[in-house]
């Protein structure tokens, strides 16, 4: 027995969310290359993250390639290249985020070609790559083995220091 | 501007200034002797004195767009922190959100589809629960140095409020769960689009979807008209000006649970689903950037918290860990909120460490700085709980350390 | 009027009108495709959302310097009182109190009379504690015919805080008690320099000096620096501003023990120190000056309290008290505290008297306006705690009546 | 053991407060006469209280005297003279709280005047009384009888109901 509560969701309320998941679920129609991305980062990117995406500290913008290798050093650099798990997550963020200052202004198209050109800069796919909704998914991230489930407390802490 | 009763009563003392969230009036010289001022001359929503100062203070990044602001937590009285007050975190600026016009939709492995209005959650069976809010980044500077100049700037991303509002329980019978479901992803609808992966067994324990924050909505800077409260959890998850809720059979990997919010372990590999905040305390007074007058008794005081169930206990020390005495609980403990501590202090004159521990009623200990790094090295940012240290100086200037 | 910063927004939006207590904002068509507000804009102490209106509203008196508002219970999210909605009721008008001039002197029947600074107070060992106020004049316009408007009319002089201050116990033990002492003289630093006699075994048994009220300062209306605070005692003997407090062996009879606040019997006798709040409860929702659309399901919704101890339980009647079910209690009960109640209600169009009754953990059980006529008559003026009767109408309209 | 809080409040501290009790411990030195008073209750009273002590209720001054055998009616008229249980009550309020908009600007001989003139309007002492701190504790006010402690709930409504 239910409250009777609130009203159906039709196929079209929910035609204006998205979330794309890791095997691809959720990603849109179309595609992009990392030539087309060329031009959208250096329209709608580089002021903030530069011109060879190494951030850019008073814009807020972070590097977004780099830092391979650099995750048990002491002075570990997090980017999309280095630490990223899933390509999804990139186009996932992109498009409902950035650009920071016009979010949410991206067709399908732009997103597929920025994201191509940020991970072929990161020198995760090849220069000539195209991405859609068949070819993301299949991306292999530098860092994709680097995490695990840490849910659930340090258990050394049980009755430490007692 | 501040409603229009209060807004004629501004300009005609508009020369004189005020501290933010007050109304200057004028002092009378014997208060007793004079009449005071009438009723309602404030419009009829109160405002705090004009003798209160203390404000959040914010972090210091490039853009105030995606930043964040720390509670006073040095000036705060009792176990509430005021609306206004309460620590900020948003990545995209604090959007304005007309709740007419505002919908929660819960979707995905469901058996139907459903929105929600704010007006249809607010006629739904409600729960009212105090709890604290932590963000999983609080007291981030202090893992290889004493860094912050206060406590507000140590420990102030901490808030509680009495927060109001629909179980997902209650909802999540309304559309039906479908057999398989384990993860429901939350969407906020901000700027940043705010998205966080929350398994469905914590939702189902004691999610709640809230519209109310200590007797009224919730403020704009908290997700006003609906946020989503998951007790002990880190605040990131917290989503605020919810929208949508998407059940899946499994998370959704956002840019909020992989490229922020996983702990770097030493080895290079990292922690997803951090979730529960730890156990964690700290002196308020005295504290770093104060001065205690001259040797004497004291009431140290502070705050101590768990994300796992209640507080237990608290112990406090004045040389540096080596002795502990029990501190008095100030107030009732409930699950997942912070308890007010104190404990006398004869001070001697002499150099001395403060320090305080809390443990959780599951037998959760705070752990030592030392034994924190040594769990996690120096580069997992988040979930800094170790205990803090206050130093108090022969001249009783207080300053943080490490002990 | 408003902080530096705050002033500053304000004037640049000064021809947009917001409600008391908060700033407008442009609403954008889409809060998720534009930025949103940077942080703290808001000079650093936040305001409620320009979508929220409810304010106190005051009593239609001949001045409004002795004179009382009321809390908008229908509106009330959760179990607390926002600071700015709190009741107020003054003699004198509101004064405006600078705490580094303000003293509390105890004195009369002590081994040393003392006077003690608003910061000495906050030195000494602390307790926080949720309780409600009441004005014993509460719904004191109900004796003989339904007669107030609404809900926040009838009951609107019942506010609940966390209150933070020193117990008087704590106080007594500085000044020493001598062995005859049995009551005290509480007084204020306002106009009506208002004074009440309290038994002193209240006061070493719960009563507290409160200088906090929901995590900050007290407000300016409900006593700011000091006030006393006497968990379940009638609201006029709580003293705001107060100043001085005064052992003795007897009581002081003062005007508001005597003139004012003593119940007036059939038999033209009166009671004197009447002290204790009736456990007492309330529908906020549906209640009078509401519409009900359609016939179905709704969630009935009120509040519950008693001055003797805890909430017990909380029954909810839909047909004029002929049958009661339970309702869900929502927060967990604490002593002299309000509790929310809830109950599912299927609406089937036709006229309908509901009717919500308390029973506390002493077992008293709140009494049907019959009992109370008949105990106390007409004139009694105060402690008016009769089930309250909403009536439905088939057309969904609700109003106040005597069932 | 004390925490050492708080300074010793001296007699010069104290000099500034005053409660008066019905036996009269308070009052200060002073007297006053009812003619004396009505010259005071005129210039710093009659405006909201009313000529003939009968209220003005505009001003929000209520009658001070009347309504003597009314408290068992069922329109009981409450004033100084037909409720009142003690004289000092007068003093004290008065002294501390009226007039309304100069409160506490009377000086004791003031307020024992206006006492008495108060009293002697409503026929509970004569015309020519004088008051001071040994006569007004003796005053015996007509309702004097009229008050019980009345701490304690109602006990019927213990169980009543179930
Ligand atoms: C006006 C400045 C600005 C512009 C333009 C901008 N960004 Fe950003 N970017 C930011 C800021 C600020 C953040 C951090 C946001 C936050 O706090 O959540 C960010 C974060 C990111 C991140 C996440 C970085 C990480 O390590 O988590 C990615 C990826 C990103 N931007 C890509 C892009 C792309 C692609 C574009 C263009 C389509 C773009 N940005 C345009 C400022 C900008
Ligand atoms: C400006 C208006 C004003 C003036 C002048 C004034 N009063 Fe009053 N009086 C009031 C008001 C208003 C109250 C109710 C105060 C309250 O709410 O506590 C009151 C209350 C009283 C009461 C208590 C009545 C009761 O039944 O409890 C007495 C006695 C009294 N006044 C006496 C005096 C005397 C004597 C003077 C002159 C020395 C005086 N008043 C001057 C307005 C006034
Ligand atoms: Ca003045
Ligand atoms: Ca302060
Ligand atoms: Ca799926
Ligand atoms: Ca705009
Ligand atoms: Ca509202
Ligand atoms: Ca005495
Ligand atoms: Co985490
Ligand atoms: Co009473």
């Amino acid at each position: 027995e239910t409250l009777e509560v609130g009203a159906p969701a039709s196929d079209q309320d929910l035609a204006r969310y998205f979330a794309i998941q890791p095997d691809g679920e959720g990603l849109p129609p179309g595609s992009g290359t990392v030539s087309a991305g060329a031009k959208v980062y250096g329209e709608r990117c580089a002021a903030c993250h530069g011109d060879k995406l190494q951030g850019v500290p008073a814009a807020g913008g972070a590097p977004l390639v780099g830092g391979r290798g650099t995750l048990s050093s002491a002075k570990p650099v997090k980017t999309v290249e280095s630490y990223w798990p899933y390509a999804s997550t990139l186009y996932d963020f992109v498009w409902r985020a950035m650009p920071f200052d016009q979010p949410g202004s991206l067709s399908p198209d732009e997103v597929y070609a920025v994201t191509a050109y940020v991970l072929a800069k990161g020198g995760v796919i090849p220069e000539d790559a195209t991405l859609d909704a068949s070819s993301l998914p299949k991306v292999e991230m530098p860092n994709a083995k680097g995490f695990y489930d840490g849910r659930g407390p340090d258990l050394p802490l049980y009755n430490a220091g007692r | 501007t501040l409603g229009a009763t209060a807004l004629a009563a501004g300009a005609a003392r508009a020369a004189e200034s005020a501290p933010p969230g007050s109304v200057h009036y004028d002092v009378p010289e014997d208060p007793t002797k004079e009449q005071g001022r009438p009723l309602l001359a404030d419009g009829g929503y109160g405002t705090r004195s004009q003798f209160e100062t203390e404000v959040r203070s914010k972090a210091n990044n490039p853009t105030d767009l995606t930043s964040w602001t720390f509670t006073p937590l040095a000036a705060q009285i009792g176990n509430l922190t005021p609306s206004g007050l309460h620590f900020e975190r948003h990545h995209g600026g604090i959007p304005t959100i007309d709740p007419a016009r505002h919908e929660l939709v819960v979707h995905g492995m469901v058996g139907t589809a459903k929105k929600f209005s704010v007006a249809d959650l607010k006629r739904m069976p409600s729960v009212t629960r105090k709890h604290f809010i932590e963000c999983s980044g609080n007291t981030l500077t202090e893992w290889a140095k004493p860094t912050a100049k206060n406590v507000q700037v140590t420990h102030g991303l901490l808030s509680t409020s009495e927060w109001t509002g629909v179980l997902f329980s209650t909802l999540a019978r309304e559309v039906g769960l479908k057999e398989a479901a384990l993860w429901v992803l939350a969407e906020g609808a901000d700027a940043a689009v705010m998205t966080r992966s929350v398994p469905l067994e914590k939702l189902l324990s004691d999610g709640m979807i809230a519209y109310g924050q200590n007797g009224e909505a919730l403020r704009p800077e908290q997700g006003y008209p609906l946020r989503l409260l998951l007790p002990g959890y880190e605040g990131n998850t917290h989503i605020k000006w919810l929208r949508r809720l998407q059940v899946s059979d499994r998370p959704f990997m956002t840019r909020e649970e992989t490229s922020k919010y996983t702990d770097l372990m030493p080895d290079g590999r990292a922690k997803l689903f951090t979730l529960q905040m730890g156990a964690k305390s700290v002196i308020t007074f005295p504290s770093a950037d104060m001065m205690l007058p001259k040797p004497g008794l004291y009431e140290i005081k502070g705050i101590a918290w768990s994300g796992r169930g209640r507080v237990q206990s608290v112990e406090v020390s004045t040389d540096a860990g080596k002795t502990w005495r029990p501190a008095n609980i100030e107030n009732v403990a409930e699950p997942m909120c912070t308890v007010r501590f104190n404990c006398p202090w004869a001070w001697d004159g002499q150099a001395a460490t403060l320090q305080s521990r809390c443990v959780d009623e599951t037998g959760y200990v705070q752990p030592t700085r030392e034994e924190l790094v040594r769990l996690r090295g120096l580069n997992s940012v988040y979930h800094y709980n170790a205990i803090q240290s206050w130093a108090v100086a022969a001249d009783g200037g207080v300053s943080n350390v490490h002990a």
